[in-house]
């Protein structure tokens, strides 16, 4: 009973972490039909930038995570106006490019950190939250939940309530019929790609200080933010969301009570047999032809 | 093939036989790699002649690979059998991945080429008996033939080129044939090629499966002068990289991908040679090559070359 | 009997019904024209002819065989063709090669032919039916260009050349005179008669009233799904009904 | 903060600097040189396993050096490593072992695995020495491969001996390790029959993926069983792994192959959470290492060098790839020759082979095939008052004489290879 409630707070706080990986893949996707391949590298800047700043430098932990939004969101409308707008009438270009700034991502993260071990950064709120008898949950963690989840009702509230957000899901679903009623296509792509961006910086600042941060670090993120966003399907933020907490649970759960391997090994599976059954995911729509 | 290509072809292969024999010792080495390389991303152009971009392909070498090392670790087969059915092994391998991915076309099949590829290494991983888990399966025997030593760089280079020459020029038949004809009308208008009478489904299995064969057979060869086969040969850095020669040097031509292969590979050793860049910092050089490559040359460097011979042709008309 | 039966065919989307218990058949030969006001279904009914759907109910019969919901690679196989509605060609193509493509059903090879050149005598045997298909066209000249770079009149021609080099028995065209000037149209009207006195039965989808009754020898007429008339030009040109549907529906 | 010695700008610095060949020391002309190969990771993700060694043997290579080389058979010698990157891939390794064996170099040191793998049939055939850290790579053909320093992961069975003997009440155990063989597997099969050889009862051994984001479902069900030990045969994950036990309250004993990056650890939970964490590898400013039996030269100003030139760069690996080189040096001056077959004899007659932590014995045959690695006393380490100190050395060979069959079978258990 006591890992049964340990994993469900486990599950949403990952399903938070996967969630904002997703979604940001999903809206770039989704408004530039672009694959990021480098989205990963984004959630790893956010992360070594909190790493360089709070870890190295002592500045605040609440100012340095503000810092990695903006320099995830800087990188990311950089690669939107310099890479993926040239080759926006051909996606191969715009999956090849990010997987170049993926690699040059990666070299400055190790030329900032140097070699060496993974960097660790040491949580900021230390202390332990003890609920009934046995459930214990870090401070942090229970903060990086809470930030995750407003993060994503502020973006829930932006896309459904706002005009700017009206727009941006119009050119998601109909690029071309957008243009035409006079949406400024390259403003929703730097609108998409800041907010994506932005989403996955934060993500990395939040996991800097609950895991090991190394250069390579998003190489897990994106394939996770692959199987979530292909479960949840590949146009829906809801279902990107949805499958990112599904598959968290399915995740934990089958870790804590049987084998990590096991679990990713499913995951993959799950992944495979979607892409057979529904390739359009369990909440996505089908795009006529 | 005119008689013009033929002279190229005859005049490149007799340099590549006498190449070896002026670098120094470790550069033999890359020469093998080198020329393995070249049979995987001309497989690779083959199935992307229908037009979808495949990331298994890597995974597929790495099957063809384990056959042969298996085949001639366990079962004591010699290498000249081993390394066909290394070739059929991925051939059918593919053949039973058809069913499932080609229900996806595009990104769809991207992502699940992917999927399943990760799926086979994992795999490899988790089953130490027979696969070897992590550490794969070491001391491979090198092909026996007479007294030659296949151990030594200069006779396995040779062995290799002739097998990859013959598989190149298999290749080629079938892309400058009829089957190549319809790959290509797949790729361009799908529903046009089925309108008359063409098999989508069958001839982008072909594709694939034609294209795993020869990636197989080329893993049989890598890993047969390795000597050790391991599940991290062909992980998804791996296939980056082919994606990057294929790019860079130009998909849209035969030679494209082959100069693509040949012009990074040098330039890669060049800059390790020239010690200007640190190694750990290559990985950025590469990415920034394949950026500006498309960016500023969407054909490739083949067609740089293109449009300079046809530039300089003109001008001698 | 009838080459091409369509028996009874119904298709439905959810709970949308686009076609209601349509037959009609078309003999050896003719020219039969499929009209209707917009929404009519004539869209539906030729996929569900040409393979692209499956009809909910009914049969689609071919040569005495029911070819409902077969693969449209079997279909053309068997010499029902179809032809698209925009201008759809191999590219990046050269045209020789774009109408090369379309003998497929005789000259394709097999790998080990392919590597071997087994099959030079087919291959050559392709290419020279080719070239006459192009010359019939009036497209030998511009063989060696590449497709996109044809004018639209020659493009459509080019596609018609694809089709034709199919042999087809029947050849479904979605509507062939979109977008053309009264010229073109007429030439295209010319080639198309061509087409039938090559023995080549054509089932026309068209917009343009003026093509269809200048080419046409019968006509049915789809109106919301389901059957409206059917007859002569001259029959369906005086049809009351058919003259509310276009007024009503054309409103 | 804990962890200001890692230095940014310093750290970078060093990481070019060695892009060269990170011999520094100037040659008098006319002196005669040596070249040690390092064939090792140098970038991605084993580069921690790689670049230390490098650094620690260009400290003992200038010290040597500094000192007026070596004289081998009659000529003095100056000690050249050469570094090669193979950055873990097998390609490269081959590359590596041929660049550096027509450089002339006399031994090939390297890490080990698959990328040993790739390169010993041509050392056996080249008539090349070469040197791993990891034992699990000897087999009955590799006569040329030696593990002279290293001997993972059976020093393992040191730490549990002494856990058993000072903490009798502990009874039960759970592991933890990465699911590949070279490291992680092998190192378990180790635990495993320690635990087994002191009647304590494992109850559960979870192998996991290098894909792990999060640690807390895997350590909260490991602790679901309620062990009395959490061990660890990992030597990645273990910040994260300690602070995830921290996170549960876990209040029962830990023990651990390393623990390299301790003041991180501490940084991330408390310096009393780590008091007393048990594992097997010393500091080498240790007081315990300062004696005359410790076969390594000068342990705490070669600690104290490594520090002040490369900050935050200590691992294991940086005293063993060191601790070959010096081996090296002793069995060529017995040898009276560089040439890598006769420093290979000199090395193997020699029947109480030096060894970091005093002399041991030659190894292997029963387990690996060929008696190709060196076991001797292995120090106990434990967390005391935030610095790692030894508190016991404990001999792994007796250890291995009395334990052998119990590790063979948990090793086939696992399916690693046995002879």
């Amino acid at each position: 009973m006591e890992l049964f409630l340990q994993s469900i707070v486990n599950s949403l706080i990952q399903g938070g972490f996967f969630a904002l990986w997703a979604v940001g893949l999903v809206l770039i996707f989704g408004v530039m039909g672009v694959v990021n391949f480098a989205h990963g590298e984004l959630v790893m800047v956010g992360a070594y930038t909190v790493w360089l700043l709070h870890a190295q430098n002592d500045v605040p932990f609440l100012i340095a995570i503000p810092v990695a939004i903006i320099i995830a969101m800087m990188i990311g409308l950089v690669m939107e106006r310099f890479l993926f707008r040239p080759n926006r009438t051909d996606p191969l270009a715009g999956l090849i490019c990010s997987i170049g700034v993926l690699f040059i991502l990666q070299v400055i993260a190790h030329e900032v950190g140097g070699t060496g071990p993974a960097k660790q950064v040491a949580p900021p709120f230390n202390q332990i939250v003890e609920i009934g008898e046995s459930l214990r949950i870090p401070m942090q963690r229970l903060f990086s939940l809470g930030v995750a989840i407003a993060s994503l009702g502020v973006l829930w509230f932006f896309l459904t309530k706002t005009k700017l957000g009206w727009a941006l899901r119009a050119v998601a679903l109909d690029r071309e019929a957008s243009a035409l009623q006079g949406i400024n296509i390259n403003r929703i792509s730097m609108i998409a790609i800041g907010v994506g961006a932005a989403m996955a910086g934060l993500a990395g600042a939040l996991m800097a200080p609950l895991q090991n941060i190394t250069p390579h670090m998003g190489h897990n993120v994106i394939i996770t933010a692959f199987i979530v966003t292909i479960v949840g399907g590949v146009g829906s933020l809801s279902g990107a969301v949805a499958a990112a907490f599904i598959y968290a649970a399915f995740h934990t759960f089958v870790t804590a009570y049987f084998n990590g391997t096991v679990a990713t090994i499913c995951g993959l599976l799950i992944m495979v047999v979607v892409l057979i059954i529904k390739p359009t995911g369990i909440m996505g729509v089908k795009v006529s032809e | 093939m005119s008689i013009k290509n033929l002279i190229i072809c005859i005049v490149i292969l007799a340099g590549l036989v006498a190449l070896p024999h002026f670098l120094a010792y470790n550069f033999q080495d890359l020469l093998i790699f080198l020329a393995v390389n070249v049979l995987v991303v001309v497989s690779y152009r083959l199935v992307t002649l229908t037009g979808e971009w495949s990331l298994i392909h890597v995974v597929m070498m790495g099957v063809g690979a384990y056959a042969s090392a298996m085949l001639s670790k366990m079962a004591g087969f010699p290498f000249w059998i081993s390394m066909p059915i290394a070739g059929l092994t991925a051939a059918t391998i593919a053949a039973l991945l058809c069913f499932p991915l080609f229900r996806m076309t595009q990104f769809y099949f991207l992502i699940g080429s992917f999927a399943a590829g990760e799926a086979i290494r994992l795999v490899w991983i988790y089953f130490i008996d027979p696969f070897g888990g992590s550490s794969g399966i070491n001391n491979l025997p090198p092909p026996e033939l007479g007294d030659i030593d296949f151990y030594e760089p200069i006779p396995y280079f040779y062995m290799t080129l002739i097998i990859v020459t013959i598989s190149l020029f298999i290749l080629y038949r079938i892309e400058k044939s009829r089957v190549g004809l319809t790959l290509n009308a797949v790729h361009w208008k799908a529903p046009l090629a089925e309108s008359v009478g063409v098999d989508t489904w069958k001839y982008r299995s072909l594709a694939l499966i034609v294209g795993s064969f020869f990636v197989g057979i080329a893993g049989a060869l890598k890993v047969h002068y390795l000597g050790v086969v391991t599940p991290h040969q062909f992980g998804i850095g791996v296939m980056v990289f082919v994606l990057i020669w294929v790019i860079v040097g130009g998909y849209a031509s035969f030679v494209g991908p082959i100069i693509g292969v040949v012009v990074l590979t040098v330039f890669d050793q060049g800059l390790r040679a020239s010690g200007i860049v640190d190694p750990a910092v290559q990985p950025a050089v590469y990415g920034a090559v394949l950026i500006a490559s498309i960016l500023f040359m969407p054909e490739g460097l083949e067609g740089i070359g293109k449009r300079f011979f046809s530039k300089s042709s003109g001008e001698n008309a | 009997m009838a080459l091409l039966e369509v028996k009874n065919v119904t298709k439905q989307f959810g709970g949308l019904t686009a076609l209601n218990d349509v037959s009609f058949s078309v003999e050896k030969g003719e020219i039969r024209g499929l009209i209707g006001p917009n929404g009519a279904g004539k869209s539906t009914m030729f996929k569900n002819i040409a393979g692209f759907y499956t009809p909910t109910k009914g049969e689609v019969i071919y040569d005495g065989q029911n070819i409902a919901g077969a693969h449209p690679c079997k279909v053309s196989g068997m010499g029902l063709v179809r032809t698209f509605q925009e201008t759809t060609l191999f590219d990046e193509m050269s045209v020789f090669e774009n109408a090369l493509v379309g003998c497929h059903m005789t000259a394709r090879s097999n790998l080990f032919s392919a590597i071997f050149g087994s099959d030079r005598q087919r291959q050559k045997i392709a290419a020279e039916k080719t070239m006459d298909v192009l010359e019939f066209m009036g497209l030998a000249d511009r063989k060696d260009q590449l497709a996109s770079e044809l004018p639209l009149g020659s493009q459509r021609a080019l596609a018609m050349a694809i089709s034709l080099n199919a042999d087809p028995k029947v050849l479904l065209m979605d509507e062939p005179f979109a977008g053309m000037n009264p010229e073109e149209t007429n030439h295209m009207m010319d080639l198309t008669r061509k087409l039938q006195d090559k023995g080549i039965t054509i089932v026309l989808v068209e917009h343009d009233m003026k093509a269809v009754m200048g080419l046409c020898g019968y006509l049915t007429v789809l109106c919301f799904g389901s059957l409206l008339a059917e007859g002569t030009p001259e029959e369906i040109r005086n049809n009351e009904k058919v003259i509310q549907a276009y007024l009503g529906g054309g409103s | 903060m804990g962890i200001t010695r890692r230095n940014l700008l310093r750290g970078t610095a060093a990481g070019i600097a060695v892009a060269g060949t990170g011999f520094s020391t100037q040659l008098l002309a006319g002196q005669k040189t040596v070249k040690i190969g390092l064939n090792i990771p140098m970038t991605g993700d084993y580069a921690p396993w790689g670049l230390p060694g490098l650094y620690g043997c260009n400290i003992v290579a200038n010290n040597i050096n500094a000192a007026g080389g070596v004289e081998i058979g009659g000529e003095t010698y100056m000690i050249e490593p050469v570094g090669y990157d193979h950055g873990y891939d097998t390609e490269k390794a081959i590359t590596g072992y041929n660049t550096l064996r027509h450089d002339d170099a006399a031994m090939i040191m390297m890490l080990g695995g698959s990328t040993v793998g790739s390169i010993i049939g041509r050392a056996q055939r080249n008539k090349m020495l070469v040197s791993t850290l990891l034992p699990s790579d000897i087999t009955p053909d590799t006569s040329n491969l030696v593990a002279p320093s290293e001997s993972h992961p059976l020093y393992n069975c040191t730490g549990v001996d002494w856990l058993a003997d000072n903490f009798p009440d502990a009874k039960s155990a759970v592991i933890v390790t990465t699911n590949d063989i070279e490291y992680g597997q092998q190192s378990a099969a180790v635990y495993q029959a320690a635990f087994e050889a002191r009647g304590i009862e494992v109850l559960d051994t979870n192998f996991h993926g290098f894909d792990v984001t999060d640690f807390a479902p895997i350590v909260q069900g490991l602790l679901a069983s309620k062990p009395d030990i959490f061990c660890m045969a990992t030597d990645v994950y273990t910040t994260p792994l300690i602070e995830a036990l921290y996170n549960q309250g876990y209040e029962g004993k830990i023990i651990s192959c390393t623990l390299d990056l301790y003041d991180e650890v501490i940084a991330k939970t408390s310096k009393e959470f780590v008091e007393g964490i048990i594992f097997q590898f010393p500091d080498f400013d240790d007081p315990a290492l300062q004696s005359d039996d410790i076969l390594f030269p000068d342990p705490s100003g070669f600690w104290d060098t490594f520090q002040k030139d490369y900050p935050g760069q200590w691992s294991a690996v940086a005293w063993e790839y060191p601790a070959n080189l010096v081996t090296w040096v002793s069995a060529a001056q017995a040898a009276g020759s560089i040439e890598p077959m006769d420093v290979l004899a000199a090395m193997k007659a020699n029947p109480n082979p030096p060894h970091v932590f005093g002399t041991g014995k030659w190894w292997g045959k029963d387990l690996y095939g060929l008696d190709n690695c060196v076991v001797g006393r292995w120090p106990v380490v434990t967390m005391q008052n935030g610095r790692a100190r030894i508190v016991e050395f404990r001999d792994v060979g007796a250890w291995l004489d009395k334990n052998l069959d119990i590790l063979k079978r948990k090793m086939q258990d696992l399916g690693l290879r046995t002879v």
